[in-house]
């Protein structure tokens, strides 16, 4: 696959922007393309259950996330970040073992779609309540911190309404008064599901709160993958050098539904009509094509390739087992002795 | 035909429209109607009474304890039941406090999306009725149907207590009921589901159900069990459960939350207290697994009791 | 006494500035003495169980916040609170009742200290955890605004610690996105129990946390009265006229211990030295005698009249019968005929 | 002589001492000592090793979680169990369900300082053991002696799972003993705290000293109780209480916690359900009484179950 073969996880970063650029460009293309697999999948019934929450628009300020975090770096992902998941080296069948509910995936089955992650390789598994994985960053930090470990960062994702969630603030509180090398990337794509910027708060910018936090406060037009790249990527520089926890805005427009089952009907007009409510990925193509860094015959080589990945990863995951009641294990706890009511099968405590 | 959903809706336009101290906050509840459409409509009909609220569900309850203090009945739909957590304090040391602390009353109602359905997984299929009853102060509501959701959000709303109601998300859909019922049994009243001889199973939102089909299922083998719906979880109608239990002599306690503690606890304990020498054998329960609940439909359905597993305890139950 | 008599509840502001801070002067001292008596009540022993925080050098503060308010509005005061909440309206002897643990007191011996209160007359009664009752605030400001109640406005008192809460954050932003008449008052005395600022949060001011929320911010001389009854008024007065929620922040030191058990010796001698160090009763009777508003005959006046009345209050209140277990109602609902086990004496649920 | 607090204390002291993994985080832990002096001298003794938190509880758990899954072994101290309810989301849905989810374990120790004092009121004297009971994943210890708290403190911090520590207010400075243990019942296992023959009192935490009382006064007239120290809610040794139950065929289960649910709602459903046979008169229970926990010492004492109400229980419970 493209992911191990051409695209080394945690390449060191290119010197060359155009080549990062290229990259980057390349895992937005993988995430739309896997995502609009899922959402057929999921339409066409049957293989998928569940919510089906889709980044469209958001991969470049995602994939300028993923891409500048490196090995041994912390990345706690929300619900549309298929395509820093990627840059991030999560692999593309993590991501369809999930939602097909494969008992080979990393969840088993437990949970599913975009509650996936392996903790040990730095990739939180969010848990659905808005604001709570900052905290868990915060602390993967802290031990870095005890265990010596130095220079690495640890990335959060959130949308414009979990900044109105206590653990937002408590968590973002703490990264300043730990001067931790957080990395909080919100981004504001207008809503939080139906609810507009105007019900969920009254400042002129998000990033104006950094202030209220004594942290660094960066804006970024979250549909200019150049930009995403450039801004994400000094943010994370500075945490990385010690500068302390980092907040980055970016602002864009949610393209789809809030799931696949919402219609969207509620999204504003004119918003669409606005540079915010452009593709980022329709943008980041035509600049690729501008600047000459990519033609149009490459790009479309490009989109085969995605296309032949995701085929085969759906068709793979398609044919792995769903788990077993039977066989599985119903434990909660890893000291096995402790667990109650194992074989009584539910029939008590 | 009405759902169960439609109903709870039909409730809060009842409410809306006869008393001009109810009003609704949660997410998207406006005019979105709600991540369920329980509120659909009504932000168009009750312009300024049904309102979105931002994520913060500790200041949405902390609000609308607010209102009531200053004489409103707030409904706070919470989006799934599991986002209490992060409201929890203000709920169970705020509301349920007040009114004895100070002899305010405290008069909110805070809509619980609960329980399982396929595909939700750990984090938007909680049952937390258990939670809130070990506090003092609250009032747990759990209707099993649809006119008990019409009906018992009606009372919740007009009752002078905090009220936590549990409304079960897998019965929003399915359930369908002729029409809307203009009397129903009181709060704090069980109601027998289905008369029975030889066993008495209590349970309570959804779990009536699967109970009432494993029932059907033993009837056609001669057995007959009685269901009890006990509607309101607290306060927990005792005496039904033992009257029962005086005419069947034995008892299964179904719930579909977790097994330490919760509703089954609370049941047999109280039968083994108030009515040991009714039973002629070890009265069970019957609960979810362990664990946190699954995404995934094969497991889910082996998480939580089914009609299935219900008939194979009552049998057990009979055999002893 | 002089809380009904001379000082009617929630007098119209004085057009007279040297009047109001007369007025506010006598509720500090009012506020002192009650604390040293409780203080020495509690020390003696037997009398008073359970914490006794205090609220010395922080009675301009709090003063300020009590007097700006009127019949009608809603104030929710913390543990530091005794003079706004004398100047608010609460009698002496609610204080000295729930104190003295009288069965007679607003909590009838069901909550005690600081934990007082009368929702029906708009003073709040808090529960400990901190940020809490901030968004009960906006609930009774969201009523005024329902049954068409028009300028009211109501205050809520906050530490520099309370700012790390979760709770803190979700409400002053509902508070600003329903634009509501809240001032927020927040007294950073330097100090949350024995924790200090720099392990509390990173911002260079509390202040700056305003405009992460879109409000209005003032800042205020926690330890000056004539300058906070100016900042509070005019902040409350903004609020009333529908300038939305307010954030004053005010300077000072705690002067005493967190609580009567804590001897504060952790508190950092410079500070002690520092202006914020001053006694904001010291410096208003300076004040007045430099104005010549009061000389100090008529301030040995006011304190004789403070003396007497805390000791007409503690006397009566240790009359006061205790709550009586046997006669005591153990029900939680207001609704009685829900309520379980109320005649089994707790046998069972 | 060295007291429960100075157990927890040394238990602390131990854990940073013999393992690197170990960190403490609270309110005024650090230098301080922390509001109980639980960790008096630790901040000066481990240097950069007991950290003062912000005034924020949900980041302080959720932070200790990702260090544990970085390797590190988290104490966190609530200043009061009380405000563990702001902190409760990620107890309950980030550390139980992490295990489960992942594969990861999340060994974390969280202390909560636990029960009534006199005078403490309705916000610095619950007992939560129950709510966090209900939810898989987590284990909740309940230390009634010195012993336990120094042995199962250390087993917590020990442990690979999320432990809930609930720890006496109200035995902090009053319980004493002659040493620390070397060696202790593994974790899991209750104690029988008195051999008995008439009946058998199942308890736990300040309450077993109440119940040791109570059956002290019984012994003068003749009556043998036993009692029975849980040390552990969950896991819940039904063994040792089902063992000591069929030599006394008497039960009463007492626990200082509300009366819906809870441990003594758990602890007679499983002696109802798999000890039915072995009981000669109906089981009984004692919990506080369901309101909030009183300021005042007088009305406080009677909340609670007490060395006397737990004779008059045992009389009737002897009697029936
Ligand atoms: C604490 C909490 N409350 C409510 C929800 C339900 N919920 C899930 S996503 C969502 C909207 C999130 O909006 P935003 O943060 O802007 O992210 P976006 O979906 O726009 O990317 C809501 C309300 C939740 N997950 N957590
Ligand atoms: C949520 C919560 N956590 C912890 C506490 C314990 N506590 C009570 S007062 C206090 C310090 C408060 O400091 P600050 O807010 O600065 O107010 P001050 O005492 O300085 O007036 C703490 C930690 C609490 N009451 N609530
Ligand atoms: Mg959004
Ligand atoms: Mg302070």
């Amino acid at each position: 696959m493209l992911q191990s073969a051409e695209m080394p996880r945690h390449t060191v970063k290119a010197s060359d922007f155009s080549e990062t650029y290229r990259r980057a460009f390349r895992w937005m293309l993988l995430a739309r393309t896997t995502e609009e697999k899922i959402a057929s999948v999921f339409r066409s019934g049957g293989k998928i259950t569940g919510g089906v929450f889709l980044g469209k628009g958001q991969e470049a300020i995602s994939v300028a996330t993923g891409i500048a975090l490196r090995n041994g770096d912390i990345f706690a992902p929300l619900i549309r970040d298929q395509a820093g998941r990627l840059a991030f080296g999560e692999s593309l069948l993590d991501c369809t073992l999930t939602y097909l509910g494969a008992r080979s995936g990393p969840m088993r089955g437990r949970d599913g779609n975009v509650h996936r992650g392996r903790p040990l390789e730095g990739l939180l598994p969010m848990i659905s309540h808005l604001g709570a994985m900052i905290s868990v960053v915060n602390g993967m930090l802290m031990a870095h911190r005890f265990q010596g470990k130095k220079n690495t960062v640890g990335a959060a994702s959130l949308g414009d309404g979990a900044t109105s969630t206590g653990a937002f603030h408590e968590s973002i509180n703490q990264a300043a008064v730990e001067n931790l090398p957080l990395v909080l990337v919100v981004t504001n794509n207008q809503y939080a599901y139906s609810t507009p910027n105007d019900r969920q708060f009254a400042c002129a910018d998000l990033v104006d709160k950094a202030i209220g936090y004594g942290i660094r406060g960066h804006s970024v037009d979250g549909t200019d993958l150049g930009a995403c790249l450039r801004v994400i990527g000094s943010a994370v520089e500075l945490a990385r050098q010690g500068e302390g926890p980092q907040l980055v805005v970016a602002t864009n427009l949610r393209l789809v539904g809030h799931g696949e089952h919402d219609d969207a009907h509620y999204i504003a007009p004119h918003l669409k009509e606005m540079p915010l409510g452009r593709d980022s990925l329709a943008v980041a193509e035509a600049e690729l094509l501008q600047n000459a860094w990519a033609d149009s015959e490459t790009i479309e080589g490009w989109t085969r390739d995605s296309i032949s990945q995701v085929e085969k990863a759906i068709a793979h995951s398609l044919r792995e087992p769903s788990p077993d009641p039977a066989t599985e294990d119903w434990c909660a706890l890893s000291s096995r002795h402790l667990a109650e009511g194992l074989s009584s099968n539910g029939s008590r405590g | 035909m009405i759902t169960y959903l439609e109903a709870i809706r039909e409730a809060q336009r009842q409410a809306l429209e006869n008393d001009p101290r109810v009003y609704i906050y949660g997410q998207d509840i406006g005019a979105f109607g709600g991540a369920f459409k329980a509120t659909k409509n009504l932000a168009q009909s009750f312009p300024g009474r049904v309102l979105d609220s931002p994520i913060s569900e500790d200041a949405m309850v902390g609000s609308a304890i607010g209102a009531s203090l200053q004489g409103m009945r707030p409904i706070v739909e919470m989006q799934f039941a599991d986002f209490s957590t992060v409201g929890f304090n203000q709920i169970v040391n705020q509301a349920a406090t007040m009114f004895w602390r100070t002899g305010v009353p405290c008069p909110i109602t805070i809509r619980l999306p609960s329980g399982g359905t396929p595909g939700s997984g750990p984090f938007h299929s909680q049952n937390l009725e258990a939670l809130y009853a070990h506090y003092p102060g609250l009032i747990l509501m759990t209707p099993a149907t649809v006119e008990d959701a019409y009906s018992m959000l009606l009372e919740a709303v007009a009752l002078d207590d905090p009220v936590i109601f549990c409304e079960h998300k897998y019965l929003y859909f399915h359930l369908k009921a002729e029409s809307l019922p203009s009397e129903a049994l009181p709060v704090g009243r069980a109601r027998i589901a289905r008369a029975g001889r030889d066993a008495t199973v209590v349970t309570y939102s959804a779990m009536v159900h699967e109970a009432l089909s494993a029932a059907e299922e033993l009837s056609t083998q001669g057995w007959e069990i009685e269901v009890i719906d006990l509607r309101s979880i607290k306060p927990l109608d005792t005496d039904t459960v033992l009257a029962s239990v005086a005419r069947t002599g034995r008892i299964l306690a179904v719930g579909e939350a977790w097994p330490w503690g919760g509703v089954t606890a609370e049941v047999l304990a109280r039968v083994a207290t108030d009515g040991f020498n009714l039973l002629d054998a070890p009265p069970m329960r019957l609960n979810s697994k362990d664990t946190p609940v699954p995404f995934h439909p094969n497991l889910w359905g082996t998480h939580r009791p089914t009609a299935q597993t219900i008939v194979s305890a009552l049998r057990d139950l009979l055999r002893l």
